[in-house]
C-alpha cells in the first residue's frame, strides 16, 4: 500500500512543486528524492512493515513478487528520471506535471502488481494509461507526437472496451469479480471462457504482444524520445505484472487452448518484432520493434506460469528496463537517431559508446549480461513445463535474429566510421550509465543477487 | 427477463460500436463509437447483476448478491468520464495542430 | 652388433642435422665429408650387422627403442627389425649410397654452399628414411620410411626450385607416391584390425587366421602402395618426371633404393602374398605390363635420364614379375644388381652430362669415347649387366625371375624375354648414341669435353667391378657348385621361395638362357650397327611418335583424372559452395530481411486498419479457441 | 585451484589490458600475462588432485556451481591454449594495430573463454564460457579485420550464436531431465532420456558443436572469416577455438547421450567425411592462401569429427591428440602467412612465387608445417591422423577409404600452395624484401620443435589423456 | 405481451437503431444526438433492471455531461457532413463484415455457455439498484477503489490541463 499511496501523494507534491517552483531543473532533484524514498518505503513493504494499516481484502494482495517487482518499476524510474531528467525538460513545456504523471503511473504500477479483484485490474490498468495518453501528446507542437497520443489514446480506449466487455462476461458467468473466485465451484462455460479471451486480448494489447502491436511502434516512434523510453520499460513491463496474475489466477485453467493461445501469439510477436525491426534504420523506431520482440519472450513467462517463469520475469523486468532505458538516455542527446547516426561513436565518445555496447549486447541475451539470464530463466521456465519445446526453439531463433539488429547498433559505432553529434553530457550522467551497466553486468555473472529478494 | 436477451442485446450495442470504430474515420466519432461499447459492457453488467441477485434472492430475499455489478458499472462510467476528459484534450489539440480530426490523415508514423 | 642398429640410422640422422644446420656456416668441403663419413660409418655397422647376420642359426631379432603409438587397443612399438632380408638392404642402401654421396661431392660442386649443404642434408636425410624403411620392425615404421623417402624424393626433386616444371615433378612424384601410400595406409588399417598389431612377427605368425578376402584385400593395397612406391602401372609417370633432379638423386633415390622399396615391402610380406594367389597374378601381370610398357617407350626417347628412367621402369616390372611367380630371391636378388648397374648407368649419365655442361639429349652427343674413356669403359658394362649378357651380374638375377615366369606361365616368359631385348635394345642405341660416333654438339661443348675427377670415378669403377661381379651371389645350380648363396642365405625369412627355380631341369634352364642371351646379343647387334652409322636425330613419326610421347599416357591421366578433379574442385568453389551452401546460409539473411520489408508494410500508419487487423484477429483467436480442436467442446479443458 | 588460476590470469589482465594506454606496455603486458598462464599451465601437467579442481557455489537457484577441473583432455587443451597465446603474441610482436590496448584486452578476454570452456565441468559454466570465448573474437574480427570483415564476422557471430542458442535449448531440456536438476557432468552423465528425446536433444547440441568445429554444410562461415579476421585472431579462431567444438562433443555430447551418439553416428560421419573430401576439393583451387589453409582446416576437422563418433578408444584419442597437433601446425602456417601478408601486403598465389629465395628460414618453417598439415610421418598429426583414420577405417571400410581420399588430396592442395609461394621464380622481384623478424624465426622454431617432439614421441601425451579415453569410453559403452 | 416485454423490446429496437444511425449518420452533430438517444434507452432498461441509481447517473454523466462536452468540442471544430471524407466503400464493407463476424461468434459462443441458458434477469424487483444500498456498498467494501479513483482524475485533470493549456 506504500507504493500506492505515498506515490498518488508524490504525485501530488509534484503538481504542486509545477505551481511554487519555477526553477525546471529542480524538478528532477525533486522527483529523484522522491523516488527514492518511495523505493525504501516500497522496500520497508517488502520486509513486512508498511506506513498504511488498510484493510485490503478482496482487492489487493501485496506479496513479495509484486513488491519486488514495484521494486523494480521504482528504482528503474529512478534511474531513468536521474538519466533523462533533462530530456523530460525539453519534452514539453510542463515538466513538473510530466513528473506528477510519472509518479501517477508508478502508482498504477502498484495496483496491477497486487490486484486481487478484476476492478482494481481494470482501474490499476487506467491508471497507467491515461497518463501516457497524455505524455505521449506532452510535446504539444510536435505533429508526430500529437499524432501518436492520438492513435494510441483511440486504439488503448478501445482496447478498454474489450477488456471490460470481458470482465462482464466473467462476472455474468461467477458473479464476482475476484480473481479466485471468478469460476463459481470450478464450474466455468463458454461465457467465461470467452470473457477470458476477450481480457486477454486487451491485456496483450497492453503489453503489445502481436497482433495487437500495432500502436506500439507508431507510439513509441511518435512520442518524444524520454517519455518512450519510460513507455516503453518500466510501464511495459507492468503490465506483463499484471498479466501473469491474470494467468496465475485464472486462464491456466484452460489448459492445451490456452498453451496454444499464447503460444501462437508468442511466435507471431517474435515474428513481427524480429524481422520488422530488422529493417529499420531509425534507432529509436528500432528499439520500438525491439520492444515488442522482448514482449514476446516475456511472453513465455504466461505460457510456463511457474517459479522460474516468475524469477525470470523479475529479472527480464530488470534487465530489459534498465538497458533500454540506458540506450534512451543517449538516443536522446543525439541529433540523428538512425543507425548512421551511430557512426563512430565510440571514437567521440569511448566510454559511452562502450556502455551502450553493453546494454545492446543485454538486449540481445549475451551471457555475462543480464539480458542474458533474463532470457535463460524465461526460456528455462518453458521447458520446464515440458510442453512445446519447439516454441522455445523459435524463440531462440528470434533471438538470433534479434542480435542482427542489435549488433547494426554496436558495428555502426565500433566499426564505422562518422561524425556522431551527442549534446554535451555530464560526467555524473556518465557514472550513472557506468552504474547502470555495472548493475547489468553483476545481474549477468550472478543474477542472484536480484532474485534472492524474492524468497526473504 | 431471459438474460439471453440482455447478453445478445449488449453483444450487439458492443459491435455496433466496434463497427462504428472500423469505418469512420473522424476522431471523434469512433470515439463515441468507443462509448458505445462501454454502454453495452454497461448493460451486460447490469443485466448479470440482477440475475445473481436473483438467484441469491431465491434463497435469502435480503441478499446483496450482485451488487458489485452495479458498483462496477459506477466505476466504469467514472472512468470513462476522466477518460473523455483526456481523449477530448488530445482530439482539440490534434485539431489544433493540422485542423482536422480525419484518422486517415495520421500516417506520419508508419512502416 | 645387432643391438647397435641404431646407430645405422642414426648416421645419417646426425649429418642431416649438421648439414641442415650447419650449411651456412660450414665450409662445402666440410659438408662434403661429413655428408658422406656418416653413410661410411652407417655403412661399416651395417657390414658389421650384415657378418653377423651371415652367421648360421642367426634368428632375427627385434630391438624395441621405445613405444610409439600406444593406446588402449593396440600398440605401436618403435622398433628395428634385424634380420637376413634388411642386413641385406641395409648393405645396399648405405654401400651405393656412400658411392653416390662421395659422387655427389663433386657432381654438386658448382652448387652454393648453403644449396650445397641442403642437398647433402636431403640426401642424408633420405638415407636416414630409407633405413628406417627397412629396419622398422612393423608396418608403421615401415611406412614412416615410406613416406620420409617420399618427402625426400620430392625434396630433391625439386632441389633446384627455381624452376617449375622441376617443382611441378616434385609435386607430381610426390602425390602419386601418396596415391600408393593411401594403399599401404589402408593396408596397414585393415591389418590392425584384424588383429591388433602391425609387428611383422605377430602378422606373419598369425597371418593363418586372415580369411581369403582380407589377405587377399591387404595384399592388394599393400601392392598399391609398392606400385607408387616403385613406379609400376598405373602409377609410374612420376618417375621419368622425377629425372629433373640431380643426377646422383636419381641413381640413389630413382634407381638403386626408394623405387625398390616397393619389392622390399611384398618380399617382407611374402608370408601374406603366398596365402593370396589372386595377388600373386595381379602383381606378376602388372610387373610384366610395366616392364614391356615402359621398355617401349624407352626406345624412343633421347634425352639419356628418361631412357634410363623408363629402363628402371621396366626393370622394377621386372622384379614384380619375378614377386607374382613366387621368385622372391630372384626379386631381390635383381634389386642388388640392378642397384650397382642402374646407379653406374645414373653416375654415368651424369659424368657424361657433367662434361657436357647440363646437355641431356643424346641427339646431340656421341663419340665421347674418347673424351671420356673410365666413363665409357663403366657405362659400357654396366649396359652389358643390364643387357643381361653373361656373365654381367643382369644377367644371373634376370635369368632367375625368367626361368621361375617360365615355370609359372609360358607367356610371362615370352614377354619377359622379349622386353629383355627391347632392353637391350635401347641400352645399346643410348650406348651407341652417347659414345660412339662423332660428336654432334657444339663446338663449345666439345671444347670443355673432359673425363671427370676422381671423386666421380671411383665410384663408378667401383659400380662397375660390383655390376660385372655381383651377379655371382646368386649363380644358379646350373653352374656352379656352391649355387644360390643368395637364395640359402635369404631362406629364413622367406617361405617356399625354392620350388619354383628348382624345379626346372637344367636343360631347360639351359635352353631358357639361350634364348633370352640370344634376343639380348642379336638387339645389341642391330642396334649397334644401326646407330653407330647413322645416328637417330629426326624425330619420331608414326609408331614412333606414340612411343616418344610415352602413348600419351600424361595426357591420359590428365584428361581423365587431373582436370576432371580440378574441375569439381571449381565446380564445387564457384557453384556449390557460393550459391548452394553460403547461397542458403546467406538466402536466409535475406529471407530475414525480405520478410521484414514485407511486414513493414503492415504498418501502415492508419488507425483503421490497425483496429481492422486487431478485430480480425480477434475473431480468429475466439475461433481458434472454441472450435478449434474440431468443435470439442471446449468444457473438457475445463472440467478440473 | 589451477583451472581457476587458468581463467582468472588472462581474465584479469584482459579487462586490465584495456586501460593500459601505451601500444608497447600493452603487447608486453599482454605477453607476460600469457607467460604467466602458460607457466601454470605447464605446473598442471605434473599435478594430480585436489589442485585440479574447484567446486565452489555459483548459482544455487539454478543448481548451477562453479565447477572446474582438469582431466587429461583439459590439459592438453589448456596447454594448447596456454602455449598458444604467448606463440601468437611473440610471432605477431611487430605487427601494429589500432587501440592496441583492446587488441589485446579481448585478446585475453577470449583465452579466459576458452580456458572456461575447457576446464568446466558445469554444463551451464561451460555454455558461459562457450560464449565468452565468442564475444570478444567477434569484436576482434569485426574491429582489426579486413575488408568485407563486418558483414563477414557478423555472420560467423549470428551463426556461431544461433548454434549456442541452440544448445542452450538442450541444456535446459537435459537440466530439467536430471534427477537433482543440476548441471553437474555427474549428473548429466546419467541421464534418463526416451528414445525421442535422446534422438532430438542430440541435434540441438550437435548443431552448435557442428557449427563451431564447423562441419559440413555448416562451414561456409569459416573461410570468410579466417580471411578476413586479423592473423593473430585467425590463429586463435582456427588453432584453438574450432577446438571448442570437437572438445564439446567428447566431453559433453558423446557422454551424455551415448545412445543417440550411436545412431546418429552414420549420419554424422557421411556428413564429415562427405565435408572432408569437399573442402579438399574446394582447396585445390583456392587462389588465397588464408582460405586454402582455411579449408583444409575443414577437411582435417571433418576427419576429427568423423572419428570421435567411431566411439573407439584409439579414434578418440586420436582426436584429442590431433585438437593439439593441429593447433599447433596451423598456427605455425598462419604465422608465415602472417609474415609473408604484413610484409608483401598480398596473399595471393598469383602475385607470389620464390619466396624461398627471399626468406630462406622461413621457407623451411612453412614447408615444415606444410607437411606437418598433411600428416606426414614423424610430424605430430601423423600419430593424430592415423588413430584416427584407423577407427573411422574399423567403423566402416568404405568410410575409412573414401575418407583417405583426402590425404592425398591434402597432398596436392599443400604442395600446390608451397610450390606457388616460396618455388619457382621471384614475383615482382624489385618490392619483394622479406625481414623475418627474430621473434617470428623463434616462435616458428618453437613451434617446429614441438611438431617434431611429439611427432616422433607421442606417447607422453597418449598416456596423459589415456584416463579421460577409459572415462568416456566406458560411459559410451 | 406484459408491459414489461413491450418495454424491453421498445427500448431495445430503440437502442439497436439509434445506435446504427449515430454509424450511419453523416454528420457529427446527428450523431452525437442518435447516441444520447441509446443512452436514454440504456437508462431505460436500467430502470427496468430497478438500477435506478445508474440509470440516473448514466443520464446525467453521460447523456448530461460528456455528450454534451463531445457536442461541445464537434461545434467548437465546426465539423458537419462535409468535413469528413469518406472511408473507401470497400474499407467500410471490411470494416463491417469484421465486426458482424465478430458479433456472430461471439453470440454462438455464449448460447452454449450453461449457466445462463435458463438464467433471467429480475425485472422489477430487487433493490440492490437503489442509491441506499449502493451508497452502502459504495462507501464501506469499495472504498479502496474508489478512492483510488480519486488519482485517475487527477491525473486526468493534470492531462487536460497539460494538454490543453495554450503554450
Amino acid at each position: 500500500m506504500n507504493t500506492i499511496i505515498l506515490s498518488a501523494i508524490f504525485g501530488v507534491v509534484m503538481m504542486f512543486s509545477g505551481i511554487f517552483i519555477h526553477n525546471r531543473s529542480a524538478y528532477k532533484n525533486i522527483s529523484s528524492a522522491a523516488l527514492l524514498l518511495l523505493l525504501v518505503f516500497n522496500i520497508f513493504e517488502s520486509q513486512g512493515s508498511s506506513l498504511f494499516n488498510i484493510n485490503t481484502t478482496n482487492f489487493l494482495h501485496f506479496n513479495k513478487f509484486g513488491l519486488l517487482f514495484n521494486s523494480i518499476c521504482i528504482f528503474s524510474t529512478l534511474i531513468y528520471v536521474m538519466l533523462s531528467g533533462r530530456e523530460i525538460e525539453k519534452a514539453g513545456n510542463n515538466t513538473a506535471e510530466a513528473h506528477a504523471l510519472i509518479f501517477f503511473v508508478l502508482c498504477g504500477i502498484g495496483i496491477v502488481t497486487s490486484y486481487t479483484n478484476l476492478l482494481m485490474l481494470f482501474i490499476g490498468i487506467e491508471i497507467l494509461s491515461i497518463p501516457l495518453y497524455i505524455l505521449t501528446g506532452s510535446d504539444k507542437k510536435n505533429l508526430k507526437g500529437n499524432e501518436a497520443a492520438l492513435k494510441y489514446f483511440l486504439m488503448g480506449s478501445f482496447s478498454t472496451g474489450i477488456m471490460l466487455m470481458g470482465i462482464a462476461m466473467l462476472y455474468g458467468s461467477g458473479g464476482t469479480f475476484m480473481l479466485e473466485n471468478v469460476v463459481k465451484n470450478g464450474i466455468v462455460s463458454y461465457l467465461s471462457a470467452l470473457g477470458m479471451v476477450l481480457i486477454f486480448i486487451a491485456l496483450c494489447f497492453k503489453v503489445s504482444a502481436a497482433p495487437f502491436h500495432f500502436w506500439t511502434p507508431d507510439v513509441y516512434d511518435g512520442a518524444p524520445a524520454v517519455i518512450t523510453s519510460f513507455m516503453a520499460t518500466v510501464v511495459k513491463v507492468a503490465g506483463f505484472a499484471a498479466f501473469i496474475r491474470l494467468i496465475e489466477g485464472r486462464l491456466g485453467s484452460m489448459g492445451s487452448q490456452t498453451d496454444r493461445l499464447i503460444a501462437i501469439v508468442i511466435i507471431l510477436t517474435l515474428a513481427f518484432g524480429n524481422l520488422t525491426a530488422v529493417f529499420q534504420q531509425s534507432v529509436k523506431r528500432m528499439l520500438a520493434y525491439s520492444s515488442i520482440a522482448q514482449a514476446g519472450f516475456m511472453l513465455f513467462s504466461l505460457f510456463a506460469v511457474n517459479d522460474a517463469a516468475k524469477e525470470g520475469l523479475l529479472l527480464y523486468a530488470a534487465a530489459y528496463s534498465l538497458a533500454t532505458i540506458g540506450i534512451f538516455a543517449v538516443l536522446a542527446k543525439m541529433d540523428d537517431m538512425t543507425l548512421e547516426g551511430f557512426n563512430g561513436l565510440s571514437k567521440s565518445q569511448p566510454l559511452i559508446a562502450a556502455l551502450l555496447a553493453i546494454f545492446l549486447l543485454s538486449l540481445a541475451g549475451i551471457p555475462l549480461t543480464a539480458g542474458f539470464f533474463a532470457k535463460f530463466y524465461m526460456l528455462s521456465a518453458v521447458v520446464k513445463t515440458g510442453k512445446y519445446l519447439g516454441l522455445v526453439i523459435i524463440g531462440v531463433l528470434f533471438a538470433a535474429v534479434s542480435a542482427y539488429y542489435y549488433f547494426k547498433v554496436i558495428q555502426a559505432m565500433y566499426f564505422k566510421d562518422g561524425n556522431v553529434v551527442l549534446a554535451p553530457v555530464t560526467a555524473r550522467f556518465k557514472y550513472l550509465l557506468l552504474f547502470v551497466a555495472a548493475l547489468i553486468v553483476v545481474l549477468g555473472v550472478y543474477p542472484n543477487a536480484l532474485l534472492s529478494f524474492l524468497y526473504f | 427477463m431471459p438474460i439471453t436477451y440482455y447478453i445478445v442485446l449488449s453483444i450487439v450495442l458492443f459491435c455496433i460500436g466496434v463497427v462504428g470504430v472500423l469505418t469512420r474515420r473522424n476522431a471523434i466519432i469512433i470515439f463515441m463509437c468507443v462509448e458505445l461499447m462501454l454502454n453495452a459492457v454497461n448493460l451486460l453488467l447490469v443485466a448479470f447483476s440482477k440475475m445473481h441477485n436473483g438467484v441469491a434472492m431465491a434463497k435469502d430475499p435480503a441478499s446483496t448478491v450482485g451488487i458489485d455489478g452495479q458498483l462496477f458499472v459506477f466505476f466504469i462510467m467514472v472512468v470513462a468520464a476522466a477518460e473523455v476528459c483526456v481523449g477530448l484534450s488530445i482530439i482539440v489539440m490534434v485539431y489544433r495542430n493540422t485542423h482536422s480530426v480525419d484518422v486517415n490523415f495520421l500516417n506520419r508514423l508508419k512502416n | 652388433m645387432s643391438k647397435f642398429v641404431y646407430l645405422v640410422p642414426l648416421f645419417p640422422l646426425i649429418g642431416f642435422l649438421i648439414n641442415g644446420l650447419g650449411r651456412k656456416s660450414l665450409s662445402k668441403s666440410l659438408i662434403g665429408l661429413i655428408g658422406s663419413a656418416v653413410i661410411l660409418a652407417s655403412f661399416a655397422v651395417s657390414l658389421g650387422i650384415f657378418f653377423q647376420v651371415k652367421q648360421e642359426g642367426f634368428q632375427p631379432q627385434v630391438i624395441h627403442l621405445f613405444d610409439f603409438i600406444k593406446v588402449q587397443s593396440f600398440n605401436i612399438p618403435f622398433a628395428f627389425q634385424v634380420d637376413q632380408l634388411s642386413s641385406l638392404f641395409l648393405l645396399i642402401i648405405t654401400g651405393v649410397g656412400f658411392l653416390i654421396h662421395v659422387y655427389s661431392t663433386s657432381y654438386m660442386h658448382n652448387e652454393e654452399p648453403q644449396h650445397y649443404g641442403r642437398y647433402f642434408a636431403y640426401l642424408n636425410l633420405f638415407v636416414f628414411s630409407m633405413l628406417l624403411l627397412v629396419l622398422g620392425a612393423n608396418y608403421v615404421i615401415m611406412f614412416i620410411g615410406w613416406e620420409g623417402v617420399g618427402l625426400c624424393s620430392y625434396l630433391l626433386i625439386g632441389f633446384w626450385f627455381k624452376n617449375n616444371n622441376y617443382n611441378y615433378a616434385a609435386r607430381k612424384a610426390f602425390v602419386m607416391n601418396r596415391i600408393g601410400d593411401v594403399g599401404f595406409l589402408l593396408a596397414v588399417f585393415w591389418i590392425l584390425a584384424k588383429l591388433g598389431t602391425v609387428s611383422y612377427g605377430d602378422v606373419f605368425a598369425r597371418a593363418s587366421t586372415f580369411s581369403t578376402f582380407d589377405v587377399t584385400a591387404i595384399t592388394m593395397l599393400l601392392f598399391v602402395g609398392a606400385m607408387g612406391k616403385s613406379a609400376q602401372i598405373p602409377l609410374y609417370t612420376w618417375l621419368p618426371d622425377a629425372m629433373a633432379g640431380p643426377t646422383p638423386v636419381s641413381a640413389l633415390i630413382h634407381a638403386a633404393t626408394m623405387v625398390t622399396a616397393g619389392i622390399y615391402m611384398i618380399v617382407r610380406s611374402n608370408v601374406l602374398y603366398t596365402m593370396a594367389p589372386t595377388t600373386m597374378t595381379v602383381v606378376a601381370v602388372v610387373g610384366l605390363a610395366t616392364a614391356f610398357l615402359a621398355a617401349t617407350i624407352a626406345l624412343k626417347q633421347n634425352d639419356i635420364k628418361k631412357v634410363l628412367a623408363y629402363s628402371t621402369v621396366s626393370q622394377l616390372g621386372y622384379m614384380f614379375l619375378g614377386l607374382g611367380v613366387g621368385a622372391y630371391t630372384g626379386a631381390v636378388f635383381h634389386v642388388m644388381t640392378h642397384a650397382f648397374f642402374k646407379a653406374l648407368l645414373f653416375l654415368g649419365a651424369g659424368s657424361v652430362i657433367h662434361a657436357m655442361g647440363n646437355e641431356q639429349d643424346i641427339r646431340s652427343m656421341g663419340g665421347l669415347k674418347k673424351y671420356m674413356p673410365i666413363t665409357h669403359i663403366t657405362f659400357l658394362l654396366a649396359c652389358l649387366a643390364i643387357a643381361g649378357i653373361p656373365p654381367f651380374s643382369g644377367f644371373f638375377s634376370k635369368d632367375e625371375i625368367l626361368a621361375a615366369a617360365y615355370e609359372h606361365n609360358k607367356v610371362l616368359w615370352l614377354i619377359g624375354a622379349i622386353t629383355a631385348g627391347l632392353t637391350a635394345f635401347y641400352m645399346f642405341r643410348l650406348y651407341v648414341m652417347t659414345f660412339l660416333g662423332g660428336f654432334r654438339g657444339t663446338h663449345d661443348q666439345e671444347h670443355h669435353l673432359h673425363e671427370s675427377p676422381s671423386a666421380m670415378t671411383i665410384p663408378l669403377i667401383i659400380l662397375a667391378v660390383l655390376s660385372v661381379v655381383g651377379g655371382f651371389v646368386g649363380i644358379p645350380e646350373a653352374f656352379a657348385h656352391n649355387a644360390h648363396a643368395l637364395e640359402h642365405f635369404l631362406s629364413p625369412v622367406i617361405v617356399k621361395s625354392t620350388e619354383t627355380a628348382h624345379a626346372l631341369d637344367t636343360g631347360t634352364e639351359y635352353m631358357l638362357m639361350a634364348i633370352s642371351v640370344g634376343l639380348a646379343v642379336i638387339a645389341i647387334i642391330y642396334a649397334w650397327t644401326r646407330f653407330s652409322k647413322k645416328p637417330e636425330i629426326a624425330e619420331a613419326e608414326g609408331a614412333g611418335k606414340l612411343l616418344a610421347n610415352k602413348w600419351y599416357v600424361d595426357e591420359l591421366y590428365d584428361k581423365v583424372i587431373a582436370n576432371p578433379l580440378v574441375a569439381l574442385g571449381g565446380f564445387l568453389k564457384n557453384v556449390i559452395e557460393k550459391s548452394g551452401i553460403d547461397g542458403i546460409v546467406n538466402g536466409v539473411g535475406r529471407g530475414v530481411n525480405y520478410a521484414g520489408r514485407q511486414m513493414r508494410l503492415m504498418q501502415s500508419g492508419q488507425v483503421g486498419n490497425y483496429i481492422l487487423l486487431m478485430v480480425l484477429s480477434m475473431v480468429l483467436m475466439i475461433i481458434l479457441v472454441f472450435y478449434g480442436n474440431n468443435l470439442n467442446p471446449v468444457l473438457k479443458y475445463f472440467s478440473k | 585451484m589451477i583451472p581457476v588460476l587458468l581463467i582468472v590470469i588472462p581474465l584479469v589482465t584482459g579487462l586490465i589490458s584495456f586501460f593500459l594506454k601505451e601500444e608497447r606496455s600493452a603487447k608486453a603486458f599482454a605477453l607476460l600475462s600469457s607467460v604467466a598462464t602458460l607457466a601454470v599451465s605447464l605446473i598442471s601437467l605434473f599435478q594430480s588432485g585436489d589442485s585440479l579442481s574447484t567446486d565452489a557455489s555459483w548459482l544455487p537457484m539454478l543448481g548451477s556451481r562453479f565447477s572446474v577441473s582438469l582431466d587429461g583432455m583439459g590439459k592438453i587443451l589448456t596447454l594448447l591454449t596456454a602455449v598458444s597465446f604467448p606463440i601468437i603474441f611473440a610471432a605477431t610482436y611487430n605487427n601494429k594495430y589500432k587501440s592496441p590496448n583492446a587488441f589485446y584486452g579481448f585478446m585475453l578476454l577470449t583465452q579466459a573463454g576458452l580456458m572456461g570452456v575447457f576446464c568446466a565441468m558445469d554444463l551451464f559454466l561451460f555454455y558461459f564460457f562457450w560464449e565468452l570465448a565468442l564475444i570478444p573474437a567477434y569484436f576482434l574480427c569485426s574491429k582489426w579485420g579486413g575488408e568485407k570483415r563486418i558483414p563477414v564476422t557478423f555472420k560467423f557471430f549470428v551463426y556461431t550464436f544461433l548454434g549456442s542458442l541452440l544448445m542452450l535449448v538442450g541444456i535446459l531440456f537435459v537440466y530439467f531431465k536430471t534427477p537433482d536438476h543440476s548441471f553437474a557432468i555427474s549428473s548429466l552423465y546419467n541421464l534418463a532420456l526416451t528414445y525421442g528425446e535422446e534422438s532430438f536433444i542430440f541435434w540441438l547440441f550437435f548443431i552448435a558443436f557442428a557449427i563451431k568445429m564447423p562441419v559440413f554444410p555448416f562451414h561456409t562461415w569459416q573461410p570468410d572469416t579466417y580471411e578476413q579476421a586479423p592473423t593473430a585472431v585467425t590463429m586463435v579462431l582456427s588453432g584453438i577455438m574450432v577446438k571448442m567444438g570437437v572438445f564439446a562433443v567428447i566431453r559433453w555430447l558423446l557422454p551424455m547421450f551415448p545412445g543417440a551418439s550411436e545412431r546418429m553416428a552414420d549420419i554424422v560421419m557421411i556428413l564429415a567425411v562427405t565435408g572432408m573430401i569437399y573442402a579438399s576439393l574446394i582447396a585445390i583451387r583456392q587462389d588465397d592462401m588464408k582460405r586454402l589453409v582455411a579449408y583444409s582446416s575443414i577437411a582435417h576437422i571433418g576427419l576429427m569429427a568423423a572419428s570421435m563418433f567411431t566411439g573407439s578408444a584409439s579414434g578418440i584419442q586420436g582426436v584429442i591428440f590431433q585438437m593439439f597437433a593441429h593447433g599447433i601446425n596451423i598456427i605455425g602456417l598462419w604465422i608465415v602467412i602472417d609474415v609473408i601478408e604484413q610484409q608483401l601486403g598480398t596473399r595471393k598465389f598469383s602475385e607470389l612465387g620464390g619466396l624461398a629465395q627471399k626468406a630462406p628460414v622461413l621457407a623451411i618453417m612453412f614447408v615444415i608445417m606444410s607437411f606437418a598439415n598433411i600428416a606426414l610421418p614423424l610430424t605430430n598429426s601423423f600419430v593424430g591422423e592415423f588413430l584416427m583414420f584407423n577407427s573411422v577405417f574399423n567403423y566402416s571400410i568404405v568410410l575409412g577409404a573414401v575418407a583417405c581420399i583426402s590425404i592425398i588430396l591434402a597432398a596436392v592442395y599443400t604442395l600446390w600452395m608451397v610450390q606457388k609461394v616460396f618455388y619457382g621464380e621471384v614475383a615482382n622481384e624489385d618490392r619483394v624484401v622479406l625481414n623475418v623478424p627474430i621473434n617470428t624465426q623463434l616462435m616458428l622454431a618453437v613451434l617446429v620443435a614441438v611438431v617434431l617432439f611429439f611427432g616422433i614421441y607421442p606417447q607422453p601425451m597418449i598416456n596423459l589423456t589415456s584416463e579421460t579415453v577409459t572415462k568416456i569410453i566406458a560411459q559410451i559403452k | 405481451m406484459s408491459t414489461t416485454e413491450i418495454l424491453f423490446w421498445f427500448l431495445s429496437a430503440l437502442a439497436l437503431v439509434s445506435a446504427t444511425m449515430v454509424l450511419i449518420s453523416k454528420n457529427p452533430v446527428h450523431s452525437i444526438l442518435w447516441l444520447i438517444i441509446v443512452f436514454f434507452a440504456i437508462s431505460g432498461h436500467y430502470v427496468l433492471l430497478n438500477a435506478q441509481f445508474l440509470a440516473i447517473v448514466n443520464l446525467i454523466v453521460y447523456a448530461g455531461a460528456i455528450m454534451v462536452l463531445f457536442l461541445f468540442v464537434v461545434m467548437l471544430m465546426n465539423l458537419n457532413s462535409d468535413s469528413e471524407p469518406q472511408k473507401n466503400s470497400r474499407f467500410k464493407v471490411a470494416g463491417t463484415i469484421a465486426g458482424g463476424c465478430l458479433m456472430l461468434i461471439m453470440i454462438d459462443v455464449i448460447r452454449d455457455a450453461g449457466e445462463v441458458q435458463n438464467a433471467k434477469a429480475l425485472v422489477k424487483v430487487g433493490n440492490i439498484g437503489l442509491i441506499k444500498n449502493l451508497g452502502m456498498a459504495l462507501f464501506k467494501d469499495y472504498v479502496i477503489p474508489f478512492e483510488i479513483s480519486s488519482v485517475l482524475f487527477l491525473s486526468a485533470m493534470v492531462g487536460a490541463v497539460v494538454i490543453g493549456k495554450k503554450d
